[in-house]
């Protein structure tokens, strides 16, 4: 989905806030918060992927104004919830007030037909075309051109793996572009790797 | 999702709806709170960047080591006993050299080896980062204290899939000759994420 | 600039909260931030692509946050600033808090070399280029191909006018564009009609 | 842009920030007060869907007005004493048929045809419908009520230059025959954004 959560290459963001050596965790919830979306992923309620989507179906207001670990937590609720493991009622009781969760998932997908197997060097292009899903494309390298550097083994088809349906593992391929590519005569010159599944590629022509 | 229940007008804080969690888990007999007490154990002990120190000191000082950490990061770190969570398939070693700045970011989230380089710090979650970093990578490391030649070319690494990254810094150059131990305790999570350099490169 | 103001086929969000006859503004002082600007305009402090500019500027978590009107108060209070009206300080003392200001503006630019003068019926494409500053052209076209339906004659070059930079005025084209184009896969059956400027525009070939 | 000042704390509420703007422009002679009651009877009194409603009416039964309008919208506005802000240099006139539905939309911002059709309602303004107008039409004018035919078109009109829009909605046809004045009062300004058509059409 082209959601808020995408957010290479969008402007108007200003100095990163850097500190050598920064802490990860500042208030003691966010330490539990992001052990117990652990300890759900290790009991098989929900995997990576579909907590990811769950960030990303975030309301995009709620996602902007809200800190790393509250994007978590709202995962976690909407996930608990709607795997059946508690009612939203029943989390609202326990919290003494509202739980913001995320908007529901658009269908999920299979891997994409024609895919082909591409070898270091070759020039492929990332396929055109929008999926209201789990997607794991970021948007600024949709139709664009790059060189393949590697192939990676096989992992989980995100577009289906977020929503339960079923797919074969792909192989992902670490893929350059050329920043002057990707915005021309809008980034500072770099060769800017990203690892794309199989069913976002097509061989250029 | 649930229709039926009457929506509360104030939103319960970000404890509030922890603690809610942490509860429903226990109720259901998770036992969330040994989850906890092993969560902090391993952020603070176990997930160090003194693991990454570690790689990166004998890709240093041991040439075939460094061969088998550029084919494969995971099985070399699993040779000096570290291991990675199940969904992070591999680790991909980058190699920085005097011309060569690799900067490791992830603009759909957060996604960081974190087993072996720490979790991630909080600019690198930020949305400033992960919008920036990508499109403007010489500016941003230019703001972040790393002024890099313009001879030096820049990748970035953007974590969209699984597999993880890692930076390998270049090595000090007064360092050539100290011992394993000596030079992992040097090597910065920062310079792992590729946005630092070790004093003296 | 690619900020977050450019929505147009953002996905992630909901139900549009209609109800026919809607009201305009739900408060006093939204009325007189709006007032207050149409006087800055009416008085040249500052025209309507500054101002628009202006509410880009934001900081994208504020501008996602805040509503309609304290976007207006923001673009208004940058503006007076910048002009040089009155200076931060003192805003902030009348306002007794933090004022929030939007960052500072990218450099613009005047028309761009090889404009064209295009016919109804000419397939025209979107340049695929990227410009910091104040542009109207939505990030949804950029690249895209679509039919010139009419002319309209001409208006201020918005990347210099809302930048202080001299430029001829241009002609806009009412370019028609189909959504399946826009986004394959991805949208409702449309025909997009978007006002662009010459500049922004190449021959089909 | 002013680093010598003491960054206070605390944000001033949009109603503080709204007061320091005015007492500022108060100051500097630029009488804002003033410019406050125009606004407010402009908004009430000038700036009514009322307008749009009489071109709307004349169109439907005029056919000489009907071309003029289609050919230069601001010209035949101003026929009626009807005028447009300086920048705003351009009305287009955008007809529905029983086939076809025109839907204006500004995903920038929220520019609108304001002295014809009045100032725009909050929704227009809201993020949501600029996001979704442009690309999930037929869904988003659906779930605002007006379920379109699959035969009918959807054109929407993003407003990104200073050109402004109105929709002509199709006349209800148990009103052919009636007055201009009594035609013009059925026409709201929902139906001139093309959200919604008029009853019996």
């Amino acid at each position: 989905m082209d959601g808020v959560h995408d957010m290479g290459g969008r402007q108007g963001f200003g100095p990163i806030h850097y500190t050598p050596g920064a802490a990860t965790f500042h208030a003691e919830w966010e330490r539990r918060a992001n052990a117990l979306y652990g300890l759900a992923v290790r009991h098989g309620i929900f995997n990576m992927d579909e907590y990811r989507h769950g960030i990303e179906r975030m309301d995009p207001r709620h996602y902007m104004g809200a800190s790393y670990y509250e994007r978590t937590l709202t995962s976690l609720a909407t996930l608990l919830v709607e795997k059946g493991v508690v009612t939203r009622a029943e989390l609202e009781q326990l919290a003494q007030g509202f739980v913001p969760l995320s908007a529901p998932a658009a269908p999920g997908r299979t891997n994409l037909p024609n895919r082909e197997r591409f070898q270091p060097g070759d020039r492929v292009r990332v396929r055109d075309e929008f999926f209201a899903g789990h997607i794991r494309m970021p948007a600024y390298i949709r139709g664009k051109t790059g060189v393949v550097v590697r192939e990676t083994p096989i992992y989980p088809f995100p577009d289906a793996h977020a929503h339960g349906v079923p797919a074969e593992d792909e192989p992902t391929f670490d893929v350059a572009f050329r920043s002057e590519d990707l915005w021309p005569q809008g980034a500072d010159s770099a060769l800017v790797h990203v690892g794309v599944f199989q069913s976002y590629l097509d061989r250029a022509t | 999702m649930d229709d039926q229940r009457i929506a509360p007008t104030r939103t319960a804080s970000v404890e509030q709806r922890t603690d809610a969690i942490q509860a429903v888990m226990e109720a259901r007999g998770m036992q969330p709170g040994a989850a906890i007490d092993s969560a902090y154990q391993l952020a603070e002990e176990e997930w160090v960047p003194l693991n990454g120190g570690r790689i990166v000191a004998k890709a240093w000082t041991d040439p075939a080591f460094r061969q088998r950490l550029l084919a494969n990061g995971k099985a070399a770190a699993a040779e000096l006993g570290l291991s990675m969570p199940p969904h992070h398939r591999h680790l991909v070693a980058l190699e920085n050299t005097a011309d060569l700045q690799n900067v490791i970011v992830c603009t759909l989230c957060s996604c960081t080896a974190f087993t072996i380089i720490g979790l991630p710090p909080e600019w690198y979650k930020d949305l400033d980062y992960r919008a920036r970093a990508v499109r403007q990578s010489r500016t941003v490391l230019k703001e972040m204290g790393l002024d890099l030649p313009a001879s030096t070319e820049i990748r970035v690494w953007d974590t969209t899939t699984d597999t993880r990254y890692m930076v390998i810094p270049t090595q000090p150059p007064e360092t050539i000759g100290w011992p394993e131990d000596k030079l992992a305790a040097i090597v910065t999570k920062d310079a792992m994420i590729g946005v630092a350099r070790l004093p003296g490169t």
